[in-house]
């Protein structure tokens, strides 16, 4: 009784890490699936053998390509002869900051707007501020990047990129912003942001338990605030990020920003397939633990999280 | 009988319905007062607009169009205070013909002012419990927590120590079984009677002088509702707070109250004394309350008609108010006498004997 | 552009005086340090001298290693490691003696090791063997061996003599405790990707996403390059690089794409050197389809090409229309063949002459067989230089009544396509030349087969006759004759439609001085390049 | 200060009010927006479909490259290769148009099948759906679509059944949730116990009568999703191939010359994929409040 509020959380999230994992096998099946379909017998390229004393058949391949990424080998690249994981890590660690950079700066600017629209209803402020926002979501992310280059360089004669050219300038942390910018705006991350926190936070204004905080005088903040804003907030990011790693893809030419997303094009270019895969599998761990997170915050922000 | 804790009059509430493109006047000039220590309770069909008075009255209607106007006076200790004070400056109406056609409204501004007047008000003076209790509790934070609140906001103890023992001390009075364990439950965990309970310790903790029970009993299955009867009872005995009680259950409002408003159409159209009004043989009544009494089961309805009547017709639409009296179109006792009155002129609310008003041409005052 | 085909570097004459060593640093009064950051398209794979064959990779080995002779600004042999040698009387033997003050780079924490006639043996056992994969072996065949006489001393024996080997010995030189396998080299051996060489700039990291840092080599035996610190930045988009250039975030593109000149002309910070990559573009035929087999179909597409419009229009006419298999630099290329002209009518007669009739839809065709070609072109995320061309092609040939399908393969699947399966029409592609001269392996008949240079299947015993001799002559004056009748021949054949050359632009900040650049290796004189203090910064 | 007015002459009952009297009026605007675009993008597609094009989109012309709009005989001037940018705009719907049908077609029909699995029978397969729904999430759709493209070849069919296959779950989830719905209602059992066959009850009363609208809905999102998708493959070089033209390498290639100023060449497209997807995604979300009720704020 007196844990009600603590014992499900361990136990869900238990669950919840075995669900990822389970997933995250499911993933590594669709990917070597794909190559297996491949023509020209892409697998081949992955140096991968049948295991000793498992058939020469499809599983028998998977089962040997899986226990290698077990021990951490995902292979060499094909193009450079460097193993896949460190060059990834490497890689990987700048996409994240991206990735997450703009998940932040997308908050920073959908939140302060979602909740004034859910408090006030529609102003001429959050109205203008939503279809701006649906408009961004519509533009293609790198003619956007474009567009925002050129103002940058024409307009305050400054030039927005990093990879390492930025340390000639002043600040050149805040250059970095900028592709973190574009990419959170753009590809309707903003736009969907926006609608979601607003409609999850009317929902709750709504609920009868936050007319009696407001009966018993209240601030009614303190009793929205898990339901209406921490959760949707949680659920939004986590449920956001794949689709920021994809567009990623995209900023990160544009900037030359050091990421995955550049490797990946390359890798594509030069069927590369050990780092492509690798890229894949990477960016879907990416996904699972952001969804994994969530999962962990709502069972212990909800104890009804254990009823479900 | 001294100074009204709380008096209404003229209370007109109305919204916006979107969807019709029309205003519903769900409180249409009610007049009601509840004496210190009395128990008022107001009766009435749904969409009578009895809870809507009851929100109006904490400051509750919310909603962006919903416009209230009249005055709602709360005189507790020694301050008398107009909690509509003000708010016209914030809303222009539009009439035409008894017809609200355009209403211009400053949300934010109402809002705010709203707040502010309210503030020292709500929870503090005015209290509330609601009906579905279990979704009236905050699902995220335990019972300890919600009590432990209020009674830190309106109470002279602080401390988060001794504002628990209060507060467990609160849920014993409203004979919740083990409070200690309850204590630290959250409200999914519990039935719905608990829940109540629950809420009437958050209502009463901070010994409001005014108690607006909604509906307490609805949505509680019948053995739990008795027992929430009986436990108001006990507590209004115990407190001596005064209370309005809105409850669509006749039974409920005999059992509790002291005086009886009827409701229908957004006015009240019968009040009185609880005994006088609802007493089996009373020499007047209105029609619509002769009819509510009917329509519920009790032994000596029973025994009388034999049967119980439904009735006849649909709760009026309160968008288009008739010019005559709401309860026409449904009204079973029209004689021809009276007919064309009662088709065109609302009658007045009338003093037929002491202390007992309603609203109806065949008793005239 | 790719792809590329390396031959080792024409030198003049074969005399040459020893040089007394320099002493670290360079007396010459120029200051040292800066840095000087330049941009390339794109990233290297490996970074040694004997598996990499991109340009990338290749301008870099050109800073960090050296060659036992090199090639000075006047296009002169100088020496190098080798300090003299000598050729005995048949040209057969030539006996280099090494400098005795040449030091390896330093790996952490070791000493620096000396260079010595180990390692010139051990380079060449190397870059022969069978299971090393590398360009350079065709052009080293010539070689017989390769032995030691003492620390300091190699001998080299060829199996014929031939014409200005002493050239041929600017290969770079390897050192023998670099590689972690000492048979052969592969591109996994960690040497391929933190090489150490001789050269006037030691490597320093590369990170993931291919920036090279290059540090000064301290004891350099020419004497410390002046600029401390050489950085390749990779970037995934040309438009981008320029404006990166523009805002001093780099200091150096090394190639410019044409369309980027404009903005860079107009800008007084920057240099604008152009120097001429010995190469050129051209639509490569494959002479498996009959169709292309035909001769005057080759001609009819060449004539139908108006080039000089195509070179105006698309490279802001930035370069020149060509006649024949050689880059118009070089001293092969034969000025009185002249370009075919632009002449869509002889382009018809020429069609209709080999017997093609317009069918029901316009488009020509002979005994029922349409001729439609397909035209397979790689994908560039930047290519609209190479889709402008390919496009204006399409667009010539079908006013003559030639329907072309434009394939675009990812980089890799062109290639196998092409120099694998030999599965195409037609394909747009550049050579690039490091010697203007020796156009064997793209037109001799033993060049035919997978992974060779001749994927169009171009045989003529009377080409492979005349490319023979030419490699054999000893004469240089009659080399040149053959390759001026090797010109008019190939000119007159078309198994390309040649195209043009393009005049290649480098863009550079003015603060880096003394800039000379190598048409093909780029960076061979960089050690002499500085930046005055007061642009250090 | 806000307004609310009262509609003059009597009110019905909400349920009696036609589809226009309950809409907003900012719905109606998205859909009517929404639906002008949609018969745009069906007349330039029968337009390139029967070639009536006011220019030969192929036809190059080196001496006016990167015209500005209202050249004579270009209104809305010409790209790298001098040829007709109205002409290849007309004709650009034409890359989308069939792959983009391709792709709704395979997200709604699994999404049904999905959905329907999930929803209508449950229990076991409602978890296993659930799963795999989650497992087709996990991918960024980019990556994926770079991951097939390498191992098969950037071919706008192969693109375009990643992107419905990767829309599966979304379609599903909504159709599962509508179907608990209404079995709160306690739809599906009434429909059994008139002892409608199951696949009536499915394909008519669940699909027909109570999804269609969030059907529509779905493909409108989805056409939007085909756009955004193969410009930004474009942009990679993987798009639709030259010299077919499509929006997104219409862009790609003119963004060459955005740094120098000639903005015209790529934004003209840019402009036209920002109003099409917001066409697109204005009519979901317009259909979505006025056959969903589904309120936006």
């Amino acid at each position: 009784m007196k844990f009600a509020a603590v014992k499900p959380v361990s136990r869900v999230l238990a669950r919840e890490l075995a669900v990822t994992a389970l997933l995250l096998v499911g993933v590594s099946v669709v990917v070597f699936a794909i190559l297996y379909l491949a023509p020209g017998d892409p697998l081949h390229t992955l140096g991968v053998r049948e295991a000793p004393g498992l058939p020469r058949s499809w599983y028998g391949h998977y089962a040997a390509w899986f226990g290698k990424m077990l021990q951490g080998d995902f292979g060499h690249s094909i193009r450079t002869g460097l193993p896949v994981l460190p060059e990834l890590a490497r890689v990987g660690v700048n996409t994240l900051t991206l990735t997450l950079g703009s998940l932040v700066l997308t908050l920073l600017i959908a939140v302060p707007i979602a909740v004034h629209a859910a408090a006030h209803g529609d102003t001429a402020g959050n109205t203008a501020a939503t279809i701006g926002a649906y408009i961004l979501s519509a533009v293609p992310v790198f003619w956007f990047g474009y567009l925002v280059v050129y103002v940058f360089i024409h307009q305050f004669g400054m030039f927005p990129l990093i990879s390492g050219t930025a340390t000639k300038q002043a600040h050149a942390w805040l250059y970095s912003l900028v592709p973190i910018f574009v990419l959170g705006t753009a590809s309707g991350t903003l736009s969907e942001m926006i609608r979601h926190l607003r409609e999850e936070l009317q929902r709750v204004l709504a609920e009868d338990y936050i007319r009696t905080a407001r009966a018993k005088g209240a601030p009614v903040w303190r009793h929205a605030f898990k339901e209406g804003f921490l959760i949707p907030v949680t659920e939004i990011m986590s449920a956001k990020i794949p689709f920021l790693l994809g567009g990623a893809v995209i900023v990160e030419q544009v900037f030359n920003w050091p990421g995955m997303g550049r490797m990946a094009w390359q890798a594509a270019q030069d069927r590369d397939f050990p780092v492509i895969m690798g890229i894949a599998l990477l960016a879907a761990a990416f996904v699972r633990f952001g969804n994994l997170l969530q999962r962990v915050v709502f069972t212990a922000v909800n104890p009804r999280a254990s009823q479900e | 009988m001294d100074a009204p804790l709380l008096a209404i009059e003229d209370l007109r509430t109305y919204f916006y319905s979107r969807a019709k493109r029309a205003f519903i006047r769900s409180v249409d000039g009610v007049s009601l007062h509840v004496a210190p220590g009395e128990t008022l309770g107001i009766v009435g069909e749904s969409g009578s607009g009895k809870s809507v008075t009851a929100l109006s009255a904490a400051g509750l209607v919310s909603d962006a169009p919903g416009v209230i106007s009249g005055r709602i006076e709360l005189h507790s200790n020694r301050v008398r205070r107009n909690l509509l004070d003000g708010l016209e400056r914030y809303v222009r109406i539009e009439q035409r013909d008894g017809r609200v056609m355009a209403v211009e409204k400053d949300h934010r501004g109402w809002r705010r002012h709203a707040e502010t007047t309210m503030a020292g008000v709500r929870g503090k003076e005015i209290a509330m419990i609601f009906q579905n209790p279990r979704s009236a509790l905050n699902p995220y934070a335990t019972i300890g927590r919600q009590l432990v609140e209020t009674i830190r906001l309106h109470t002279s103890c602080k401390g988060e120590r001794e504002a628990k023992e209060l507060a467990i001390r609160w849920l014993e009075r409203v004979r919740m079984d083990s409070p200690r364990l309850r204590f630290d439950n959250f409200p999914f965990g519990m039935s719905g009677g608990m829940c109540q309970r629950a809420m009437l310790a958050m209502a009463l903790c901070a010994e409001p002088s005014l108690l607006i029970a909604d509906e307490p009993t609805t949505g509680l299955d019948a053995t739990i509702q008795s027992r929430i009867v009986e436990l108001l009872a006990e507590l209004k005995a115990a407190t001596g707070t005064a209370t309005l009680l809105i409850s669509h259950d006749i039974s409920v409002i005999q059992r509790l109250s002291d005086r009886v408003a009827v409701m229908y159409g957004g006015t009240v159209v019968e009040t009185g004394r609880a005994t006088q009004l609802l007493a089996p043989q009373a020499e007047a009544r209105h029609p619509y309350t002769a009819a509510l009494l009917a329509s519920i089961p009790s032994a000596e309805t029973i025994r009388r008609k034999g049967n119980l009547q439904a009735i006849e017709g649909e709760v009026l639409d309160t968008i288009d108010v008739p010019r005559g009296c709401r309860f026409y179109g449904r009204c079973n006792r029209v004689t021809e006498g009276v007919r064309e009155r009662c088709a065109g002129l609302e009658p007045p609310l009338a003093e037929v004997a002491p202390g007992h008003k309603l609203r109806c041409w065949l008793y005239p005052a | 552009m790719r792809p590329i085909l390396t031959i080792a570097v024409l030198g003049l004459s074969a005399a040459a005086l020893c040089i007394p060593a320099h002493a670290a640093p360079k007396a010459d009064g120029r200051p040292d340090g800066g840095v000087l950051n330049y941009s390339e398209y794109g990233r290297t794979a490996t970074l040694d001298p004997i598996t990499s064959n991109e340009t990338i990779s290749l301008r870099i080995t050109e800073l960090v290693f050296n060659g036992l002779v090199g090639i000075d600004e006047k296009q002169e042999i100088v020496p190098e490691l080798a300090e003299r040698w000598q050729a005995s009387q048949d040209g057969r033997v030539y006996t280099f003696s090494l400098r005795k003050d040449v030091k390896w780079h330093p790996r952490e924490g070791e000493a620096p090791r000396p260079f010595t006639a180990d390692d010139v043996v051990f380079t060449y056992n190397m870059m022969m063997h069978p299971k090393t994969i590398t360009p350079l072996k065709v052009r080293y065949e010539f070689i017989d061996k390769i032995e030691k006489t003492d620390d300091f001393t190699v001998v080299c024996t060829l199996k014929r003599p031939i014409l200005n080997a002493l050239a041929k010995f600017s290969f770079k030189i390897i050192p023998r405790h670099g590689p972690a396998n000492s048979q052969f080299l592969t591109r996994e051996d960690p040497f391929a990707r933190s090489p150490i060489g001789t050269g006037p700039y030691m490597l320093k990291t590369v990170t993931g996403d291919g920036e090279v840092v290059l540090l000064a080599n301290p004891d350099y035996f020419k004497g410390r390059a002046h600029i401390d610190k050489f950085i390749s930045k990779p970037f995934a988009d040309q438009n981008i690089m320029a404006q990166a250039l523009m805002f001093n975030a780099v200091d150096m593109i090394v190639l410019v794409n044409p369309r980027n000149l404009p903005e860079v002309q107009g800008d007084k910070r920057f240099v604008l050197q152009p120097y001429n990559a010995l190469s050129y573009s051209f639509f490569g035929y494959n002479m498996r389809n009959p169709l292309l087999a035909e001769r005057r179909v080759r001609e009819a597409i060449a004539v139908a090409l108006n080039r000089q419009e195509m070179l105006e229009s698309f490279f802001n006419g930035q370069g020149t229309v060509i006649s024949g298999p050689f880059a118009p630099g070089s001293w092969a290329y034969n000025l009185d063949v002249k370009p075919l002209p632009f002449d869509p009518r002889r382009s018809r007669a020429l069609l209709a002459e080999a017997g093609f009739r317009p069918g029901a839809d316009g488009m020509l065709e002979k005994d029922g067989r349409k001729l439609a070609l397909s035209l397979k072109v790689p994908i560039e995320k930047e290519s609209e230089g190479v889709k402008r061309v390919v496009l204006a092609f399409q667009n010539y040939l079908k006013s003559v009544g030639i329907a072309i399908k434009v394939e675009f393969k990812e980089w890799q699947a062109w290639k196998e396509d092409v120099f694998l399966e030999h599965d195409f029409d037609i394909v747009f592609a550049s050579w690039v030349f490091d010697d203007s001269a020796d156009i064997s392996s793209l037109f001799h008949s033993a060049e035919i087969g997978a992974w060779k240079n001749n994927f169009g299947g171009y045989s003529n015993p009377e080409v492979d006759g005349l490319i023979v001799e030419a490699k054999l002559t000893l004469d240089h004056e009659k080399r040149r004759t053959i390759n001026r009748k090797l010109h008019s021949m190939l000119a007159a054949e078309q198994p390309y439609a040649f195209l043009w050359t393009l005049t290649n632009y480098s863009a550079y900040h003015r603060k880096v001085r003394r800039v000379q650049i190598h048409p093909y290796k780029f960076f061979s004189f960089a050690d002499e390049w500085f930046i005055p203090e007061s642009e250090q910064k | 200060m806000r307004h609310y007015v009262q509609a003059p002459g009597p009110v019905g009952e909400f349920s009696q009010l036609t589809l226009w009297q309950r809409a907003e009026t900012l719905d109606l605007v998205y859909v009517g927006y929404g639906l002008l675009v949609v018969a745009l993008v069906l007349a330039s597609y029968l337009l390139g479909a029967f070639g009536w094009l006011p220019h030969d989109p192929q036809a190059i012309n080196v001496g006016l490259i990167n015209a500005a709009p209202f050249t004579p005989g270009h209104l809305l001037g010409t790209d790298f290769l001098g040829r007709d940018l109205q002409a290849r705009l007309i004709l650009g719907i034409q890359a989308y148009f069939l792959p983009g049908l391709l792709a709704i077609t395979i997200s709604i029909v699994g999404g049904c099948v999905l959905g329907i699995l999930a929803g209508y029978r449950g229990g076991w397969f409602d978890t296993i759906i659930t799963y795999f729904d989650n497992l087709l999430d996990s991918f960024p759709r980019l990556v994926l679509i770079l991951l097939v493209i390498a191992a098969f070849k950037p071919d706008i069919t192969y693109v375009m059944v990643v992107v419905g296959i990767t829309g599966m779950p979304v379609t599903a989830n909504l159709i599962a949730g509508k179907i608990a719905f209404l079995r709160q209602k306690n739809f599906i059992e009434a429909a059994h116990a008139l002892g409608l066959p199951a696949h009536t009850v499915v394909l008519k009363h669940i699909l027909w009568l109570n999804c269609r609208a969030l059907l529509v809905i779905q493909a409108t999102l989805g056409m939007a999703e085909a756009i955004l998708v193969e410009t930004s493959l474009s942009y990679l070089g993987f798009g639709v191939q030259e010299p077919a033209p499509s929006w997104g390498n219409m862009i790609q290639a003119g963004a060459n010359y955005f740094l120098q100023g000639h903005f015209w060449p790529s934004t003209a497209p840019a402009l036209a994929i920002l109003a099409a997807i917001l066409g697109f995604q204005l009519l979901g979300d317009g259909l979505n409040s006025l056959l969903e009720g589904r309120r936006r704020n």
